[in-house]
């Protein structure tokens, strides 16, 4: 990249968001749109700033542990289920539609079931969030382990090289690249699968935060929330995509 | 002496990148008269792909001229379609596209182009049946081997009678026997339809072999080192390969590109 | 030369399944490769000689014959316990981009479990022979075609192997990297004295390296067998003037040319 | 063709002749036992398990209703199938336009592609309450949930491969003057069309999911809400039934993808 085009690439975005928000403070204020249907950005962030930690804290941390859980118990679960199916093609062959089922299906649907097994717990949406990250993670995976290139099997047979050292040195990270596509994947069901359980069990979480905000038409605060939802959302993201930045080096 | 058909005039292509700037091509002075065969010989990295790039108005030259029959073309910001009809591009790889079929890539200039006539289907008619490629033409590029592909690639660019070939390592690809083959097709084609050739190979012998001129290019910066005209009679066939005066010439060559050194990281 | 036998194939051929149908690839072969000899397998692409060399580096199976080493005889292609004595050179390098050019070599100690320092040793003296010394923490996908296929070629001696097998080790590289390359095939040779089988389909570089020539023809049958004789003093830039290479090389010519029709 | 190997090719051919079967079989039963084997699981799990009716369903309970009250389903699906239908279509259009416009205008792709990113990660379900009560419980603001979430995985998935099409493709079209339109639609577009795809498929889950939350979380009609109504009236079979038919949904639309594609892309590269 030229000298100009980096620079460029990181201020054209800084400087759509500045537009966004003006032209969102002048309409607010020009057309004197109701603060309950439309608040303006300086109102909503302000707001937030006064009462993220009174009000939002303790459903802000609720539903980090949720995420946060739920994907660290997906991941090391995801790969090793996809490690152990792809051993034999017969098994990849039978799991790979219940995979697609599961990633098909959303996992709220089974909130009102877990509440009448577990009541109205943090584990319940643990559980939502691992039944909808953990098939998108070792449906990937498992397309990473079965793809490897023929001269590179050949190269470890040549060297008579068994099963579990083949694995080791050759299959997993040969399909890394493939396991983070299923890591971020996983990273974004997650997010939403949390939030979606929030608002179906809808007692704590910033997800019922929100829906009661709405219900009580404080707009402000509703916005505030959804903000703090999709920075969660984003630094997650970029988290598991700076790891595979460190971890994946080999690809130009 | 016929008119000249390509020149170039102090021909540099400079690529900037954070921390120097890079001389792809410097000075590079090239005039090949009409109906030549000239080779473009050298190591990677010594700027001949990026030339004749230059002179199809794939990159734009950072200063220098570049003049077509005579014309100047590097002063159009987008050189005009009825000079660029002159020219037939033909890549290292096949580069065909794997979703059209044999007959519809040999004939996709005429689509760009928007050629619908009756005359350039017999055209292409023809093409396929010289290159023996009649029974492929509906086959798909996967289902066909390199050394077809490459001869696709070949009649691709000629499927708009250009008068000029620009031939980057067209055979570099392909193993030793198929490409001794498709040199001999090439200076049939070549011979036949009078085009003037601009071709450029790592390998000596096949440069020895096929041109009437070449080029010697060096790499740090990319720049012509050397000209050198064989007077080798045509027409050409594979017995000059055992010739004595053919493999003085090799060895010359061989000697101006030197001791390349490989170690440095490409 | 010394004249002991390494190994010998007796009757191998190889079936490839087509549906229902089958393509036969390699047809009653019987080779016998002396040890400290440098065979070179040549003729047109088709499914033979890449075939042949992956049954004696014991990739590939053959549907039948069998293979006779230190006096044993092999029914069922080589055993796992004898791949140590084969090294195996790719025409796509065949490089773990994921791992430096160190990492690389050292993948065929740790497979064939070869610890201690006298290998570690052996790893800088290998990067050296290829002239790679400097670049062994560099990741493939930084390096030229030419310097990945060296370090293909390092990692195929670095856990020092009986015989070295090459299946068209230069046919990805550009000619002047290729010819570069053929030279120092042949110092490797000089100076490590291993076994060496070598498939391409440049008349040119069998006639550079080898000291015996077989041509294969489309159906995976040897229809030539041809002793290079020409001395290892003239092998250098002058080879093209020496009048036994350019006799060779023209008998070689029509017989692959008879093989093209 | 030696004695040996003429000898010994009658063998062969009936060790093929049972590859071949064997083979064929077991793509085509393993993936049905795949699933009959989770449902047999299932069933097997809750008898022993003895587990009252109100806690948990057995798959042949589960069967029995979604024939049985079929015609309580009917109207759900129709609904929940036409919204996720309506959106996911606008979204992939939405996407793949964006995607192209951002690989074919620079600036225009660095702008847009960290808030597309954004987008991918934002769970759009969260504006659902407000939409609701700013647009009414409705069907529309299903279907905008539906696009605002999904079309953002198109547009990622299709530029990324808009823009690593092979060089040597887009010099191929330059040589020949062909035209910004021409050089997409003729070069780009169907060297991407994979990624494309894959998009399409990801944006169809991403859709089901909004779609089904949207509905639980207001709507009156629609497989979601029928799910919540079922559990009011502890009927879990039902509720398990239009579980089902969501995922047989989704699946469809996964299908879909994948038919599409079969039908487009006749080509291997």
């Amino acid at each position: 990249m030229k000298g100009n085009k980096k620079w460029l690439n990181i201020v054209s975005p800084v400087i759509l968001l500045i537009v966004i928000l003006v032209c969102w403070e002048l309409y607010v204020a020009v057309s004197g749109i109701d603060a309950r249907i439309l608040p303006a950005p300086h109102v909503i962030l302000s707001k937030l700033g006064e009462r993220f930690m009174r009000d939002l804290s303790g459903d802000f941390l609720y539903t980090i542990q949720v995420i946060l859980i739920g994907y660290c118990i997906s991941i090391p679960s995801g790969i090793l289920l996809a490690a152990l199916c792809s051993q034999s093609k017969l098994v990849t062959k039978a799991i790979t539609p219940v995979l697609i089922l599961m990633v098909v299906i959303p996992m709220l649907t089974l909130v009102p079931i877990l509440q009448l097994w577990y009541g109205y717990v943090m584990k319940v949406r643990i559980i939502v969030v691992i039944c909808q990250a953990v098939p998108i993670i070792c449906l990937n995976t498992l397309r990473g382990f079965t793809k490897v290139e023929t001269a590179k099997r050949e190269l470890f047979r040549s060297m008579g090289a068994g099963r579990f050292k083949t694995f080791v040195k050759l299959i997993f990270p040969n399909a890394l690249p493939q396991v983070f596509v299923g890591l971020k994947l996983g990273c974004i069901f997650s997010t939403i699968a949390a939030m979606s359980a929030d608002l179906a069990a809808s007692n704590e979480g910033l997800g019922s935060r929100i829906s009661v905000y709405s219900g009580m038409l404080m707009t402000d605060m509703a916005y505030g929330t959804i903000i703090v939802v999709a920075l969660i959302g984003i630094v997650l993201f970029m988290i598991v995509a700076y790891i595979e930045k460190k971890v994946v080096i080999w690809i130009k | 002496m016929k008119a000249s058909k390509i020149r170039t005039e102090n021909l540099n292509k400079v690529f900037h990148t954070r921390h120097q700037d890079i001389y792809a091509v410097k000075d590079a002075n090239i005039d090949i008269r009409e109906g030549e065969f000239v080779s473009l010989i050298g190591p990677s990295g010594c700027g001949k792909s990026t030339i004749i790039r230059m002179i199809d108005d794939i990159i734009k030259p950072t200063s220098g001229s570049i003049y077509i029959d005579g014309k100047e073309i590097t002063s159009y910001k987008r050189i005009p379609k009825e000079i660029n009809q002159k020219m037939g591009f033909i890549f290292q790889l096949p580069n065909l596209f794997p979703w059209l079929t044999v007959r519809e890539n040999v004939g996709i200039a005429c689509r760009i182009y928007k050629i619908r006539d009756e005359g350039t289907q017999r055209y292409i008619d023809e093409l396929l049946e010289m290159a023996g490629l009649t029974e492929y033409q509906n086959a798909y590029p996967a289902e066909i081997s390199g050394g077809v592909m490459q001869r696709i690639g070949v009649i691709r660019a000629m499927v708009h009678k250009p008068e000029i070939l620009l031939m980057d390592e067209p055979f570099g690809a392909l193993d030793a026997m198929t490409r001794e083959k498709l040199d001999m097709e090439i200076l049939d084609i070549w011979k036949k339809l009078g085009t003037t050739v601009i071709f450029i190979t790592h390998n000596v012998e096949e440069a020895v072999l096929l041109s009437d001129r070449v080029y010697v290019m060096g790499t740090n910066p990319g720049r012509i080192t050397r000209e050198i005209t064989l007077d080798l009679e045509r027409p050409r066939s594979l017995d000059l390969l055992t010739e004595r005066k053919f493999q003085d010439y090799c060895a010359e060559l061989t000697e101006c590109i030197g001791h390349v050194d490989l170690r440095k990281v490409k | 030369m010394k004249m002991k036998e390494l190994m010998r194939l007796q009757g191998i051929c190889k079936v490839f399944d087509k549906g229902l149908d089958e393509l036969v690839c390699l047809d009653d072969i019987n080779l016998t490769i002396q040890e400290g000899e440098y065979v070179c397998i040549l003729g047109p692409s088709g499914c033979g000689k890449s075939t042949l060399l992956k049954i004696i580096g014991g990739i590939e199976k053959p549907t039948l014959g069998s293979i006779v080493m230190d006096e044993e005889v092999f029914e069922d292609g080589i055993p796992k316990s004898h791949l140590k004595d084969f090294g195996f050179v790719f025409q796509q390098h065949n490089l773990l981009e994921w791992r430096t050019v160190q990492k690389n070599l050292r993948l065929n100690l740790e497979i064939f479990r070869l610890k201690g320092s006298v290998w570690e040793k052996r790893v800088e003296e290998m990067l050296e022979i290829v002239g790679l010394q400097d670049y062994a923490n560099i990741y493939p996908h930084e390096l030229s075609g030419g310097m990945k296929q060296r370090t293909g070629i390092a990692r195929a001696l670095v856990h020092d192997p009986k015989v070295l097998i090459m299946d068209q080790p230069f046919g990805a590289l550009d000619a002047i990297t290729r010819n570069m390359l053929s030279y120092e095939m042949l110092d490797i040779w000089k100076k490590t004295q291993k076994t060496m089988i070598m498939v391409t389909n440049s008349v040119e570089e069998a006639l550079l390296v080898s000291s015996r020539i077989l041509v294969m023809n489309k159906k995976g049958e040897f229809i030539s067998k041809i002793v290079n004789d020409v001395p290892l003093k003239a092998r250098d830039e002058k080879i093209a003037y020496n009048d036994r290479y350019n006799e060779l090389r023209k008998k070689l010519d029509d017989i692959v040319h008879e093989i093209q029709e | 063709m030696s004695r040996m190997l003429d000898e010994t090719k009658e063998k062969r051919i009936i060790e093929r002749r049972r590859k071949n079967r064997i083979s064929k079989i077991s793509s085509v039963a393993m993936p049905i036992l795949g699933i009959v084997m989770l449902f047999l699981i299932w069933e097997l799990w809750v008898i022993l398990g003895d587990f009252p009716t109100w806690q948990i369903s057995r798959p042949s309970l589960i069967i029995r209703s979604m024939l049985e009250d079929f015609e309580l389903y009917w109207p759900n699906i129709v609904r929940t199938f036409t919204s996720i239908l309506k959106g996911w279509v606008a979204a992939c259009l939405i996407g793949v336009v964006m995607g192209a416009l951002m690989a074919n205008y620079a600036l225009l792709g660095t702008t847009l592609t960290p808030y597309i990113n954004l987008l991918c990660t934002l769970p759009v379900i969260t504006l659902v309450p407000m939409m609701y009560v700013f647009m009414g419980i409705g069907r529309d603001v299903i279907i905008i949930a539906i696009i605002l979430q999904s079309f953002a995985i198109v547009t990622m998935n299709s530029s990324t491969g808009f823009m690593n099409v092979p060089v040597m493709r887009i010099e191929l079209m330059t040589s020949l003057r062909a035209t910004k339109r021409q050089t997409f639609f003729q070069c780009m577009f169907p060297s991407a069309i994979n990624n494309v795809f894959t998009g399409m498929k990801l944006s169809a889950i991403f859709a089901t999911t909004t779609c089904v939350a949207a509905e639980v979380n207001g709507s009156t009609v629609g497989l979601g809400a029928l799910v919540i109504e079922a559990k009011t009236y502890v009927r879990t079979d039902q509720m398990f039934g239009s579980i089902l038919f969501i995922a047989i949904i989704g699946v469809f639309f996964y299908m879909l993808s994948d038919a599409l594609e079969a039908v487009l892309v006749k080509w291997k590269e």
